[in-house]
């Protein structure tokens, strides 16, 4: 895929920021408003998606290597079931929630719908691990498939 | 002491996590080493394996366990279950050890199968991703997490299905595959919104124990039934196994023998412990649409095997027939279940257990029988690069251990005495022999015509005149060859003492199919 | 018409009759069966994981571990996709 | 039965997507076809826990009023990530298939026998 013009070039680099920005506010905000690792890590990779479209694959795939994307999500597997493993260890059962009401990080309990950051025990630990997976691991596809349709008979 | 004590309370979800811990790990170990990531897959499968063992040893002697996630809090709450909860029973244990041996074996034999190949990082973690999903499939004890499983088995099947991507083949059938169970999966997870809808409970045992067989109830066990038959490739959709068993390499149609299976079992748990409590209504007659797609199936497998060219798609379709032989035995004992009061039935009519026990028996004969004849006919395609039965010919001269194995599965899969299938098959014939003697002589008859088939292909691919083009063939590498030695020895200890086998692995498991109140109790007695 | 669009053509008038009929027999719309188990997160999520977020509570923390083979589904995706267009020499 | 328009919706999503699968020839087609059946499905999960008059199950500065029924929404999220990664596998196999044949028509895609 070749870049496309330097309007669509500049509208993207105009709005990737923002989408960005809403797309970690989405994530670090999953335990209080809807959302979540999951829907925020979409918004992000989509964005990405779209500096993709804008600038063409080829572009992309110097500055970005799949196998990193690759490393990028085991870490954020990896993060999630250690979290879960952390589970086992203080709170006696596999994905227990051991932070919640203790009063250390995360670990406030909000009252009558009031919105604290600081609640929800391992719930923001598991978004952020989420949050990185998806969006490693979404546009890893995204990056593989454009330039498998960009290569014509190499890769075969 | 005290770590081994927490180990094995954790055991449950240990089995699960260690393997996706492995696959998640395995990427970065690839970059480090390939020799290291090989016995890295290895040793996290042997782990897996030796917990699965001895979390099935601890089933088998002292009953269900049940393991609830994310809470030290009682998961029963004034009779509601909130948290997903894996509950291990006679039969999960069972088919959770069948899977754990299969995908070690696998693990070894690919070792030496693929080595001149790329992309081993990702084919090793779809491996450990393949194995957690089918051993979650067995384990768990919720629907909703039954659905996510099979997805994570069927996504990752597919992939190494198409493993081979210069082969159009190969990525024919893995789009077929992925085809048929998307939909399967998909009619799953409705049935499953259905009885949700009308319980508000995802549990098993919860919905089993509230099930009042309403219109929904049945129109969610028909859709549950169409669909795991669907993805386990009984016969009117088994259209798509032979083309995946056949084209995968042959490291995988071994894992996904257990993969199959891993959906017959769920058609077992849906009808005799989901809908258990109402199976025994009079105008249910489960059983018989059991034997009877057990017999068809039987069938279409031997008529079609007979007329194959291709070794792997000949097993295939032998696979094929062996799947009926598990639902003609379940079927069976189902019929004269479900026609009484189980406990009366079972005093008078003991046949009904023994067909059980002979249906379970074969679930993990077959996966041994078929998984030795897929590793043999990947060793000769390893060493001939050739797959059609009419060019091949005289390798025995050159590769003894592997026509050695070959007459050990041969035996085994047609039901000879010495081996593990004549077990299996006798209980089946004389059960349902006193059930109907058409099926019992139907089942003999197709063993009859595996027996003839599987002589042919030995006569003409190990046996016959010298081919000039084979003359340098060499035996296949130490690891294939430990792999199949490892089967092959399963296979013959099973044949030599099977009643050993049948009173502590398979009788657990036939009675947790039969005795859903085990499965049950745990809900009424609280945890 | 062959034969496999005939068989095609009696499995979809099967699955529509079973799925129309079983949408006009479901509970009415809006207001579902009293569920003990939805009703239990509804009243003890903030107590219980702090979360505010009823559905992430869900998601991450009463069905955590359906999350844990959630995110695995996207990761073996990944893993396929890759798998699928690797180069094949080395 | 005019209450149940929803349920009857999703019935005819899972019976047009189910039709594309079965009688389109594009694989393309097909596989718009099963995304078609999944949005039916999870129409339906989503609908089995709305409430008449409930409000989103979010405390944050929540409005008094019953809540509809968190568990359909987490299992529809699940679902729905299910058939991102699903869909994903499938296009890569024909984009790997029309590599090989030039083609996206079924028939020209002949099975080994049967």
């Amino acid at each position: 895929m070749k870049g496309m013009s330097i309007i669509v070039k500049t509208i993207a680099n105009f709005t990737f920021p923002f989408i960005l920005i809403y797309g970690l506010y989405v994530i670090a905000h999953g335990h209080l408003t809807p959302g979540g690792g999951f829907q925020g890590g979409a918004v992000v990779a989509s964005g990405l998606g779209l500096m993709l479209v804008a600038y063409g694959s080829e572009w992309i795939s110097k500055r970005i290597k799949e196998h990193d994307l690759s490393l990028l999500e085991s870490l954020g597997a990896l993060a999630f079931i250690g979290v879960a493993f952390c589970g086992i260890i203080f709170g006696g059962v596999f994905f227990s929630n051991f932070l919640v009401g203790t009063g250390n990080l995360f670990g406030g309990i909000p009252l009558n719908g009031a919105a604290d950051i600081n609640s929800g025990g391992t719930l923001p630990l598991m978004n952020f691990a989420v949050g990185m997976k998806v969006i490693a691991g979404l546009f890893a596809i995204i990056l593989v498939m454009a330039l498998a349709t960009l290569k014509k008979e190499d890769a075969i | 002491m005290n770590g081994l004590e927490t180990i094995m309370n954790h055991a449950p979800a240990l089995i699960i996590a260690i393997p996706l811990l492995g696959a998640f790990l395995t990427p970065l170990i690839s970059r480090v080493n390939e020799k290291l990531r090989n016995v890295f897959v290895i040793c996290i499968l042997g782990i897996t394996a030796l917990l699965m063992f001895v979390l099935a040893s601890e089933v088998f002697t002292s009953g269900p366990v049940t393991y609830v996630f994310g809470s030290n809090l009682q998961a029963v709450q004034q009779n509601t279950v909130i948290r997903i909860l894996f509950e291990v029973d006679g039969l999960s244990a069972f088919m959770g050890i069948i899977s754990i041996i299969l995908a070690f074996v696998a693990s070894i034999y690919s070792w030496g199968f693929l080595e001149k190949e790329t992309g081993l990082d990702k084919y090793y973690t779809l491996l450990l991703l393949m194995t957690a999903g089918m051993l979650g499939m067995v384990l768990t004890g919720d629907l909703f997490n039954f659905f996510v499983f099979l997805e994570i088995t069927s996504i990752a099947s597919t992939a190494l299905i198409a493993f081979w991507t210069n082969k159009e083949k190969a990525i024919e059938a893995g789009f077929k595959y992925i085809v048929v169970s998307t939909i399967g999966a998909l009619f799953i997870l409705f049935a499953l919104a259905l009885l949700y809808g009308q319980y508000d409970a995802l549990n098993i045992a919860k919905l089993a124990n509230s099930i009042t067989f309403t219109f929904l109830d049945k129109i969610a066990l028909i859709l549950f039934i169409t669909a795991l038959a669907m993805k386990g490739g009984i016969v009117p959709m088994h259209m798509w196994l032979p083309d995946a068993y056949s084209r995968a390499p042959a490291s995988i149609s071994l894992v996904l023998v257990a993969a199959t299976q891993a959906s017959i079992y769920g058609v077992f748990r849906v009808v005799f412990t989901l809908y258990g409590n109402v199976i025994s209504l009079p105008q249910i007659s489960i059983g018989w649409i059991l034997v009877i797609l057990g017999l068809i199936t039987m069938l279409v497998g031997v008529i079609m095997a007979m007329i194959q060219t291709d070794f792997k798609r000949l097993i295939s379709y032998g696979a094929v027939a062996e799947l009926g032989y598990m639902f003609l035995g379940v079927g069976t004992g189902l019929t004269v279940i479900a026609n009484s009061n189980p406990q009366i039935t079972l005093i008078s009519q003991p046949f009904a257990f023994e067909a059980i026990k002979g249906g379970i028996f074969h679930i993990i004969n077959d996966a041994l029988d078929v998984g030795l004849l897929f590793m043999v006919a990947g060793a000769v395609y390893l060493a001939t690069k050739e797959t059609s039965i009419n060019k091949l010919g005289g390798l025995a001269r050159n590769m003894k251990y592997t026509t050695i194995f070959f007459i050990i599965g041969l035996l085994a899969i047609s039901g000879l005495p010495p081996m593990n299938g004549f077990a299996s098959k006798l209980l089946i014939y004389e059960s349902t022999f006193q059930l109907n003697p058409i099926l019992s002589i139907i089942a003999i008859l197709s063993s009859i015509m595996l027996l003839a088939i599987f002589v042919k292909i030995f006569q003409s691919v190990f046996l016959g005149p010298k081919i000039p083009k084979f003359d340098k063939v060499k035996e296949a590498p130490k690891s294939m060859l430990l792999a199949m030695g490892i089967v092959a020895a399963i296979i013959i200890f099973f044949g030599l003492f099977p009643d050993l086998i049948i009173t502590n692995i398979v009788e657990p498991a036939a009675n947790a199919l039969i005795h859903n109140e085990q499965y049950l109790q745990w809900l009424i007695g609280g945890v | 018409m062959n034969k496999r669009e005939y068989l095609g053509a009696l499995f979809l008038t099967i699955v529509a009759v079973i799925f129309i009929f079983s949408a006009l027999s479901m509970h009415p719309f809006g207001s579902p069966t009293e569920g003990d188990m939805d009703q239990y997160i509804i009243d003890n999520t903030v107590e219980e994981t702090g979360a505010n977020n009823g559905v992430t509570a869900v998601v991450f923390d009463y069905r955590g571990f359906d999350t844990l083979g959630e995110a695995t589904v996207l990761f073996t995706a990944v893993a396929g996709v890759i798998l699928i267009f690797r180069r094949l020499k080395k | 039965m005019i209450a149940n328009i929803p349920f009857i919706a999703v019935a005819l999503l899972v019976i047009v997507g189910l039709y594309a699968v079965i009688f389109r020839k594009n694989l393309i087609k097909m596989i718009i076809g099963i995304t078609i059946i999944e949005s039916g499905v999870n129409l339906f999960l989503i609908t089995l826990g709305y409430r008449e008059g409930s409000i989103a199950p979010i405390y944050t500065s929540a409005p008094e009023g019953v809540m509809a029924y968190p568990v359909p929404q987490a299992l529809t999220l699940t679902s729905i990530v299910i058939g991102v990664a699903v869909l994903a596998l499938m296009l890569s196999l024909v984009i790997q298939l029309y590599r090989h044949k030039k083609t996206l028509d079924v028939r020209k895609f002949g099975g080994d026998d049967q």
